[in-house]
């Protein structure tokens, strides 16, 4: 079903390889200044063990900066929605974050925190934190005045009407923010490695450079949208599983 | 017996609406009819205990001569949309009001199962509300109010989003949900047509500031209310409505 | 790698590198896994490479011991007292200035001007360049963009007309690749002459251990001696410590070394200081401006720098 | 008004200043390591001329990689707005262009195409040309169908049905994405000539690092994120002043 | 006289609608009414030539006698929202169907202008429409649609979203200006009170697929159509829709 509706879409992507084979086939340009699509793959293949080490570092890494991400993103959202005054003084605060050029900070953050995963993910957090925050809290802002006011005609409280009205509101919006979240947390990760660690996609990015290797850069390009869209993947599969509809259609007695 | 006494509305200072005084009696259905805007919504709100805190209101309200204090023990209000929650099958949806009055799922559904059958919702149950036509959709919102056993009931433009067909239908079914369990309703509306078709008694109010400009009983038995029969009734409101107006 | 069972009984303390693990840090390495280091009482953390700074590690306390660009150290080193430099590892300067053969418009350094060079932004290039060319007898006026290391594939592919690079890496990978290049040495044109490489650590830590200090330059010299006579051995033992992705490059770079007698030159102890080329080089640079002191302000007379260095764990 | 609706978020960001300040004074960490927001401030001060040189050249990048981001993204949204057929078979191929880590990316662009201006642009349009692209689509849709079907039975043909409808429906949605994409533009050409550039902020904070000055790293910040705002600022304006309602109340007789 | 003839509507071999046949007169008012979903907007959207795509349709539009090519040159449609353009002032909005017909704004403004005094819109010219009322947006979009000078006018439920008061005068106001300026109206809606008070002859379609499942001429003229005179009518329109939804 995927391929199905992404066919045209492929058989795009496969049209600019082909192009751009073509073009080092023909133009004789240097592998290092231009590999062609089929050095990249067989790199690819022949390093295959290699780089599924350094993968799983990165995936190990984005992983649990992300899942910190979506808590504190989720926590957050939830003290600004309870108190306006707390949402105006640290919306703009958050918004200035994301003018930090990660180039300056990366090498400084080394620095402080060290070479553990606390940088990493400090790094991922700052990317990946405020289109969380900002789409919960225009989620929140969906939930209908009406169910609030039903909620609240039934003697329910704050807590109450924001877990059974305010949350599930929120459900559609929450999920398109992971999706634009989830595309830049791989190629955050990888830049956070970059700027210091043992291994990881961005450190075997670095190796291949300074090893003269571009078709090993391009590999590790091709492992990191794979990993991207296997994360995106994996989100959308979350949200169906979740779905009520999903939910009620495994447990209805009928 | 519920009374509403010298109920007035401001926002910064600008009168909304009153001073209003009402009564609703038990088993009796009481129309509140009026232009938009002129507060219909507000008094509803008031007496339900959810008027926005920008709203500024004073007034009493009593139940048997009693100053009221908790609403929700009492009584049950259903908004202009049928508020059904979408992430919720009709089941859920119904056993909501129980639920936050502190029942468990358990004791809420065996409450609320039998209910489904004689308001025509056997076998929604385990429907999504998108799934259902908008009649069925006003049912179930309604059933969702009528579980909560509340004396009162309060009710927002409950059929203004139908077509005039199915309008017509869901008034009946009201009319007759009513006689077998009969409450004390406050309903609001726009329509006169509506209004003057279910109404035990017609209260009209004036354009804004709203005050109650009229208090018209109806004793005609509903069963006898053809369009001749209240025909006369409602070239009264209209002239009523349309006057206040300019 | 495979640490001796009394590994708890070791004190821990780490190494950062000034850059991707390469040849330079060749006798580290092989300390590490030939347990020179764990002979001494010490298990050693190489750290990983970071965009960061060494110095700046080491000033921070991230790390014990730090390996040191030569620059990296001095402009520290000038800003702040709390370094001290125990070690360098090359005798000869390693860096030089190249340009493709083909380039029918180089002859001599004073042909450089007005050309395009691939910088890597720091201050030193410019005076480095500038004393080249004038010296020549041309005019210091260059383009200069800065490239990091993509310099090498921008010249190699002619988009800049020349920059500077490793002899000892860069230098054996142009010649792996067969490129047609050529170079000048700083030294011929009135740069002074220089060592490479420095390790350096804290003063603080200097003062208060220097037993741990001693420990970890003698295993690190073990180490480097061990290299500089068995180049091809050594060269084994870093493929096995870390990912190579081409591994001519450290075999060839590791034999240069060694035939360039960069670590063992005659009879000067391996990573021996010598004093005279240390001052000369801190006198080139505070002349040029290119020293700064705490405040940011230009260094211009740095004074005596012979606290700059201590080789104290050398005495027996 | 600006000021006063930011005030409290002013505030919040002074006392994070102030205890990051209190924090240096206090534990006397080396300025090497962490310099105080008044050392920044001062270093700031004392290179202004040397930054601002640098600041003009990514201004000038940003400005013109951000228009031409926004003029292609334009014409793209037009062409897919009109063939669904490509909308279906590019839009994945943007999605996975957006996966792709601009650090293995940047230095290969260098190497393909120069160090002029063309591999910035290429960079700030690979950045921010998707967001704008998404966000135009999305307008589009927003269209009322309603004022589709009354011009069309006016006898309006495809184009004036654009222009008319589905153009000034797009309006909120286009600025919005607008917003986004701004948001990453400067840091995008910072990120670009931090990889290989002639000068633009991206070297001066290069320089500072190699020279060891962390302070004049984090003045680097600072510009940026002031560039940022201020772009920001400048679309705002842009919005009001290109918003019908602005115009008519110049252009009014009354 | 306009003629439609055997109208099929389908979508994917499900018939919507049909066959119908019907036929407009000049100057007089048509009101075609009947549940929701039975196809009432399609056969306006379809005479209108704005029948979506999937939707495919099988009948013949005549106009005295010889079939029509550009249905723009003859007929105004005006949707069932009031679809006034948010970024155009009412000015504009006004004129959009004499500009895309070809005029400049200038002489499309020269042909508006006057009218704005007879709809009541006397002022608000360089308003935007969100600064209007319900009421007073329903009459701009009225002249929108009256100022193409079409011989035939179709509406779409252009009172459904009004409330009762206001849907009354609106009414009134409506049969007012046709009486100064008449047009061949066809006129949607669901509302059986809303479409005796207002047509000439009244068309009721049957729940989906659509037919014509009568034809009533009202012959009573307007000024003289009270509650009472009605009552027989609406009796018998209510029995109509009422049986046919079973
Ligand atoms: N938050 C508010 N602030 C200021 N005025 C308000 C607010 N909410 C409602 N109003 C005004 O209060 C008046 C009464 O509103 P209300 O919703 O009670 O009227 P209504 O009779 O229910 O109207 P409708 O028939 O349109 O539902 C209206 O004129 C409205 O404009
Ligand atoms: N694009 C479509 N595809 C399939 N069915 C459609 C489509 N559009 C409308 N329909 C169906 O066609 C039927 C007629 O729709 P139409 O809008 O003409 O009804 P209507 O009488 O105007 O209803 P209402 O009173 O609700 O406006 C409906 O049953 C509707 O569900
Ligand atoms: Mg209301
Ligand atoms: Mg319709």
């Amino acid at each position: 079903m995927l391929l199905r509706s992404n066919a045209l879409a492929i058989l795009v992507m496969l049209a600019l390889l082909l192009l751009w084979e073509a073009y080092c086939r023909m133009s004789g340009v240097t592998p290092l200044v231009l590999p062609a699509p089929s050095d990249v793959l067989r790199s690819l293949y022949l390093n295959a063990h290699e780089i599924s080490g350094h993968a799983l570092a990165t995936i190990g890494v984005a992983a649990l900066g992300f899942s910190m991400s979506v808590t504190f993103a989720f926590l957050t959202s939830i003290a600004l929605h309870f108190t306006p005054t707390l949402e105006r003084a640290f919306i703009p605060v958050f918004v200035v974050s994301q003018t930090i050029p990660l180039v300056a900070l990366a090498p400084l953050m080394i620095l402080w925190f060290g070479f553990g995963v606390l940088p990493k993910m400090l790094l991922v957090i700052l990317v990946t934190f405020f289109p969380i925050l900002l789409s919960l809290l225009s989620g929140y802002r969906q939930a209908p005045r009406d169910f609030l006011d039903l909620m609240a005609s039934m003697g329910a409280g704050r807590l109450q009407r924001f877990r059974r009205v305010t949350l599930p509101s929120a459900r559609p919006a929450f999920f398109a923010g992971l999706r634009i979240s989830a595309t830049y947390a791989i190629v955050a990760t990888i830049f956070a490695e970059y700027a210091g660690a043992r291994s990881g996609i961005g450190i075997y990015i670095l190796q291949a450079k300074n090893n003269f290797r571009a078709d090993l850069v391009l590999s590790a390009v091709v492992v990191s949208a794979v990993l991207t869209l296997a994360l995106l993947g994996f989100l959308r599969l979350i949200e169906w599983w979740t779905d009520p509809e999903t939910r009620r259609r495994r447990h209805a007695p009928a | 017996m519920l009374r509403l006494e010298d109920l007035e509305v401001r926002v910064a200072d600008t009168l909304l609406l009153g001073p209003i005084s009402l009564e609703l009696r038990e088993n009796q259905v009481t129309c509140l009819i009026g232009p938009s805007g002129c507060g219909k919504t507000s008094v509803i709100k008031w007496m339900a205990g959810i008027l926005p805190p920008e709203m500024k209101a004073s007034g009493t309200l009593t139940l048997d001569g009693t100053p009221v204090e908790r609403h929700d023990r009492f009584l049950s209000y259903q908004p202009q949309s049928d508020a059904l929650f979408p992430w919720l099958t009709i089941g859920e949806n119904v056993c909501l009001g129980l639920e936050v009055a502190g029942m468990s799922r358990g004791e809420a559904w065996a409450k609320a199962a039998p209910l489904f059958e004689p308001f025509g919702l056997k076998g929604t149950e385990h429907l999504f509300p998108r799934q259902l036509s908008g009649g069925m959709r006003q049912r179930a919102a309604f059933l969702r109010t009528i579980v909560q056993d509340s004396r009162y009931i309060l009710l927002d433009e409950p059929f203004s989003a139908l077509d005039a067909v199915t309008k017509i239908r869901m008034q009946e079914w009201l009319v007759s949900r009513l006689e077998a369990d009969p409450r004390g309703v406050l309903m609001v509306t726009h329509d006169l047509h509506e209004a003057s078709r279910i109404a035990d008694r017609l209260l009209v109010m004036s354009s804004r500031p709203g005050r109650i400009m009229a208090d018209l009983p109806i004793n005609l038995p509903r069963g006898q209310r053809s369009e001749t029969a209240l025909a006369d009734l409602r070239e009264h409101l209209k002239t009523l409505l349309l006057e206040d107006e300019t | 790698q495979d640490k001796p069972e009394e590994a708890k009984d070791l004190q821990k303390v780490s190494v950062a590198l000034d850059w991707m693990l390469n040849t330079n840090h060749v006798g580290i390495i092989v300390a590490r896994d030939k347990g020179f280091y764990a002979e001494n009482g010490l298990d050693v953390e190489v750290l990983p490479y970071s965009d960061t700074n060494s110095a700046a590690l080491l000033a921070s306390g991230s790390t014990e011991f730090g390996y040191v660009a030569t620059l990296a150290y001095l402009s520290a080193r000038a800003s702040s007292p709390d370094l001290t430099a125990l070690w360098v590892t090359m005798q000869h300067e390693t860096g030089r200035l190249v340009y493709n053969s083909d380039n029918e418009a180089i002859k001599r350094p004073a042909d450089l001007s007005g050309k395009t060079y691939a910088g890597f932004g720091s201050n030193w290039e410019k005076a480095l360049i500038s004393t080249m060319i004038r010296t020549d007898g041309g005019e210091p006026v260059w383009d200069t963009v800065t490239l990091n290391t993509g310099a090498y594939e921008a010249l190699a592919v002619g988009r800049v007309d020349f920059t500077l690079e490793v002899a000892t890496w860069e230098g054996v990978n142009g010649e792996l690749l067969g490129r047609k290049q050529s170079w000048f040495n700083y030294a011929d044109y009135g740069v002074p002459d220089q060592q490479n490489g420095y390790i350096a650590t804290t003063t603080k830590m200097l003062n208060e251990q220097p037993d741990t200090v001693k420990a970890f330059m003698q295993a690190t010299l073990k180490g480097y001696e061990f290299a500089a006579d068995n180049p091809a051995e050594a060269a084994e033992i870093m493929l096995a410590a870390g990912d190579f992705p081409n591994p001519e490059l450290v075999r060839g770079s590791l034999k240069l070394i060694s035939e360039g007698k960069f670590l063992r030159d005659g009879d000067t102890p391996v990573g021996k200081i010598d004093p005279a080329r240390f001052a000369g080089m801190v006198k080139f640079l505070a002349e040029n401006e290119v020293l700064k002191d705490k405040d940011g302000n230009v260094l211009k007379d740095p004074g005596d720098v012979s606290s700059w260095y201590n080789e104290d764990w050398r005495k027996e």
